[in-house]
């Protein structure tokens, strides 16, 4: 058990995978000598090639259609996305073409791939190097989708999602890369499934559903609430598609509150999928309704550090929004 | 049309199965209009006028080795690469056994792990980048294979196909990018298209060959698609070849192009049919006779009649499997 | 009130702009002579010229920088995506760009456009001629989104979207395009305001909320109901982006059931933020859960008409989940 | 560097005017940097090195009359069409009267309608068909106007740069491309970026004029705009423009050149900055004095520390702002 930052994770997991198996590969702008605007893959150029970490040019549609292309002739490429707010010139690559491989070949070929971008705000990055994608490719069937906020569940799952037979987006919240720290295992023992949350707190009057960087808030505001007298269940997506419903209505069942909380904008986020199915299977079960927290509806997370703070969730906003639910 | 002393490696057995493929293409075509009108296909795109070009690029090939990322207009291509008449026209008929795509796709969509035809969509130009990666893989195996990518002109307006000869280009992928243009995308004339001198003459901004031949001289584009390969196999990197054919149907049974072209052009272009050409050719140079061609004709007729027979009577895929194959353990 | 199909509708609501306002034009593929491959520019170049009804380019995203071009020029341009399945390789300049523009430059410049896509199948268009894409937009604040389903709203409020303000992405259900037919106002008679939700059929027991292909559909269900003793409320939304929560939440307040119907596939759709919506707002009112009715998680239609059948929702099985709906 | 001679209807005012502009936009970035280092601004992208070149390029445009589509590093050129010192110093600290974005963007995201600069964002490539679809508007309006956009080389490698110099040049949009190639992509050198022979030559692709020049050469940066603008008034279409310069500075603020380029390479290229090499021959020619240089470099740093002054002491935005001008009625 090392004591890793998640973006040493990360890399730690794209070492051990590339060293485990010939086929991984690397690519995307700036991931050779650089290492990666973030340092998530500093230090493979120089150990695997130039090949195998491949400086790409500025194009992000090609980036994930030689990625497809690799895949498609058996190797498992691991695509970066400089920021999560450059994937939209993929888009067509992605949704019609990586996601459609498998089902309109009728499984005839397959797709392994990862895409991986830094996402979401709270860095002083503005409107272009903040957003939060997930919605986007949740709704894509074909798509895996996977969003950690730990060290361990950041290397666990990187190394799960390349193993994947499917191709997995996998966003990592950047606000985390070196302030979320924690212990993380070698290796094998490192890895972790797909699809399944993590019970981060158990709580028995409100259940917080969220993911990646708001995973820290939430506990901050649980722990406030619980000496208020509030006993808040925090539950860690950690796998946006397929997500974890059973662990989902298990905690809905027990607390009969729900809130779902994510840095999206509001309206059409990840976060409406969850509050709609859970407000349709545990309805039996619901004292209250399930409630939303996110991000308000500004296309996106402006510079100055006033406005950037007055669009992020925070822990006094996410505790207040467990109050009243808890309250109702 | 040149003479058998270009012929550049081929042999008359060569040649005479090449024209085989044309024929088949064209008499399954025909095949298909009349089921289209009788209401038993829902939808074609005829490679009518491309045939031959597509069928010199392909003889210059190694299917089984090599790779085809072929578009929806390459139905004589994919012929050429091993598709049997009676299997196209199980995608014609969405049937379960299209190898293709077991009737989820429109006939077009060609694909066939087994035979190195990368299964394709209906998205125009996608295909384009996704060939430099493929030729990227292949240059890393090193082992001699290439990858073949079709498009038409209008296509090379995508971003995609800037980005994807960027790509091969840098890295010397092993990619013959080979353009049917047929000068109209859809009811969109080359002219409102392709800015500047050609689409040929797009390569020269990325330091590749780039090769324009005539798409009803089956010896031409042959030569061109070979030269290309040789130096894909050598590790010299991409070409772009630009065969001129004609679009001598409508772009698909849904549109009509006599609403947008000028009829005295379309008379014109009638005229000019490569797959007659073809057969004049080959009997002048005596390659062919008159008999030895009735004879072809009647077994190719005799071929796709059993083909449609076959594959209207194939069974339509079950829907209960409407949910398998979206990930794989479904 | 002349009688036209849904298809031209929109024609004549662009004839009648583009009569009306110099500054609107038109540009798409093949926009020109052919008048588009559903008919529906049909006349427009040869009245108004190659300039202002322009075929360009195969090129998704340029028509999108293009359109935006004119519009901070002052023009009020109304692109086409030959299908709403070609709008992606243009979904960087329309969520990154054009959704952005007012917002990032703090109200500086704006963007008035309209993109128009044929939409939804049913057509045997299968994988590629066939998808719902409204969820994307519907996550994009910026941007606008309508989808209408009758040829008079398809008339009024594409009139409407032309001299709005802002863009707006405008999906036309093209099984619809011949199949609709009904009565249509001329001029200005016929405009109508963006982000009204229209009640189609009042009923008591059962909300049936929905848009597009779907509302004639569930409007068919609902007769069958109704011969069963079960009264439907059906409300097609008409606009997404805005949509019109006081009418849904009133129709919830009065049968406190409400399913939401869409053509999308399930998850991630946009029948997911109106369902967690009123689920959240219209919970004291609620006697069963807010039930979600769309198309299975499959990345898109498939081309056999055995397929496409087995995906598409119709009348038995809308029916049939409105039935389970009022029973609960 | 040319002499006076060539000066192309430059007079001699009008290079000094030019000249003051490069020095505040080196005075403005040296102050900016203190400021990044002393923790008060978050972030910075330099133009070092690029400086001659925009402001040549500008002044050969009618900034009021014609558009412009800046990207991110084109902080001189953001000066030459009118931004004050003042101005650019508000944006870097995010204050709420930055004329651009009231303190939304990241300073570098240059708008002002009223000036005819076109709200640019952060995502590389897109300004390039926008300016294309702004080029129609004005050939159809036919003012006489007509749109600049800059990027770097690394933005050709997007599709859009394709898609935009294609429709530009079918269209005949008086449209001015300016690639500013600094031979770096954050760490990706050119040869891995732009295949073949390089920027300039990836004109004749869309049969529009491709021109290389020195970006220190004042003039020659200016020749080649303003004999590209005079074409694009005259109604014959888009130019290409390959200015080449040199990034003294790491990509930003967040980078560290040292990590992925040769020490021996920087130290030869800092020794070529544009800026006391314009001065040079400034004062070689006779144009300038070392005294009225000094009274100039004084005065500019008066101008950069009252605009710092102002800026710092000016307000942020209210965070009530966040949620207005999402729509047009918010
Ligand atoms: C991205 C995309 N946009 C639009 C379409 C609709 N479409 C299908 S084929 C076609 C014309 C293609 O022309 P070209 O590339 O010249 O090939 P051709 O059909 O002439 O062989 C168009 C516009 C599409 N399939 N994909
Ligand atoms: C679409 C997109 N992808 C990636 C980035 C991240 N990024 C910002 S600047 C840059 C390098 C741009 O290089 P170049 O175009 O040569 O301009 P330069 O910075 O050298 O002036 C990159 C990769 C971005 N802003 N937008
Ligand atoms: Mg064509
Ligand atoms: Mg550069």
């Amino acid at each position: 058990m090392a004591d890793r930052t998640l973006v040493q994770a990360i890399r730690d997991a794209l070492l051990e995978e590339m060293d485990r198996d010939v086929r991984v590969c690397v690519l995307g702008q700036d991931v050779g000598l650089k290492g990666g605007v973030f340092k998530a893959t500093e230090g493979l150029q120089p150990r695997f090639g130039p090949d195998r970490v491949l400086d790409t040019p500025l194009a992000e549609s090609s980036i994930a259609a030689v990625a497809q292309g690799l895949a498609l002739e058996g190797y498992r490429p691991v695509a970066e996305m400089q920021f999560a707010d450059y994937i939209f010139p993929a888009f067509n690559q992605i949704v019609n073409e990586i996601a459609k491989v498998r089902y309109r070949s009728n499984g005839d070929f397959s797709c392994p791939l990862v895409i991986r971008a830094p996402t979401g705000g709270g860095v002083r990055g503005a409107l272009y190097h903040s957003q939060s994608v997930e919605a986007y490719f949740c709704h894509v069937p074909g798509l895996k989708v996977v969003l950690p906020s730990t060290p361990a569940d950041a290397k666990g799952l990187l190394k799960a999602a390349i193993r994947d037979p499917d191709p997995v987006i996998f966003l990592e919240p950047k606000k985390l890369y070196r302030a979320a720290r924690g212990p993380v295992a070698d290796g094998e023992g490192a890895l972790l499934p797909l699809g399944k949350a993590a019970v981060v707190k158990e709580g028995a009057t409100v259940s917080a559903i969220t993911y990646g960087y708001l995973r820290a808030v939430t506990q901050e505001a649980a722990v406030r609430l619980e000496a208020e007298g509030i006993s808040v269940e925090v539950i860690d997506l950690r796998t946006l598609r397929p997500w974890d419903q059973s662990a989902c209505l298990q905690s809905l069942e027990k607390t009969g509150r729900v809130a779902v909380i994510y840095e999206a904008n509001r309206t059409g986020g990840f976060g409406a999928e969850v509050a709609a199915e859970l407000a349709e299977r545990g309805f039996a079960h619901l004292d209250a309704p399930v409630t939303r927290v996110a991000s308000p509806d500004v296309p996106a997370m402006p510079f100055s550090a006033a406005l950037e703070h007055a669009f992020m969730l925070n822990t006094d906003k996410v505790a207040a929004a467990l109050r009243r639910l808890a309250e109702y | 049309m040149s003479t058998p002393a270009e012929l550049d490696g081929l042999t008359r057995e060569r040649v005479l199965w090449a024209y085989g493929i044309v024929l088949r293409a064209r008499y399954l075509d025909d095949r298909r209009f009349i089921l289209n009108r009788a209401g038993k296909l829902a939808f074609i795109i005829s490679p009518r006028g491309h045939e031959v070009a597509q069928v010199a690029a392909i003889t210059a090939l190694q299917p089984g080795r090599d790779r085809f990322c072929l578009y929806y207009r390459d139905f004589a291509a994919a012929l050429a690469c091993g598709f049997t008449p009676e299997e196209l026209m199980l995608s014609a008929f969405a049937r379960a056994a299209d190898p293709s795509s077991g009737g989820r796709q429109t006939p077009g969509n060609f694909g066939s792990r087994r035979r190195g035809i990368i299964i394709g969509s209906s998205a125009v130009g996608t295909q384009i980048p996704k060939a430099a990666g493929i030729g990227l893989a292949l240059k890393w195996r090193a082992e001699g294979a290439l990858c073949y990518v079709s498009f038409g002109e209008g296509a090379t307006s995508q971003g995609d196909f800037h980005e994807g000869l960027n790509f091969a280009a840098l890295h010397h992928c092993p990619v013959i990018f080979l353009c049917e243009n047929n000068h109209w995308a859809i009811s969109v004339p080359e002219a409102r298209q392709v800015a500047g001198p050609g689409v040929a003459a797009r390569a020269a901004a990325y330091g590749i060959p780039g090769v324009a031949v005539a798409g009803d001289d089956f010896l031409a584009v042959h030569a061109a698609v070979r030269a290309a390969a040789e130096r894909a196999r050598r590790g010299e990197g991409p070409t772009l070849i630009e065969a001129r054919v004609l679009r001598l149907q409508s772009h698909s049974t849904d549109d009509d192009q006599r609403a947008y072209r000028d009829p005295a052009e379309l008379e014109a272009e009638a005229a000019l049919d490569p797959v007659p050409r073809m057969r004049a050719w080959l009997l002048a140079v005596g390659w062919l006779t008159e008999p030895d061609d009735a004879r072809f004709q009647e077994e190719v007729a005799r071929e796709v009649e059993a083909a449609t027979v076959a594959a209207e009577a194939a069974p339509e895929p079950d829907p209960s499997t409407l949910t398998r194959h979206v990930y794989a353990d479904g």
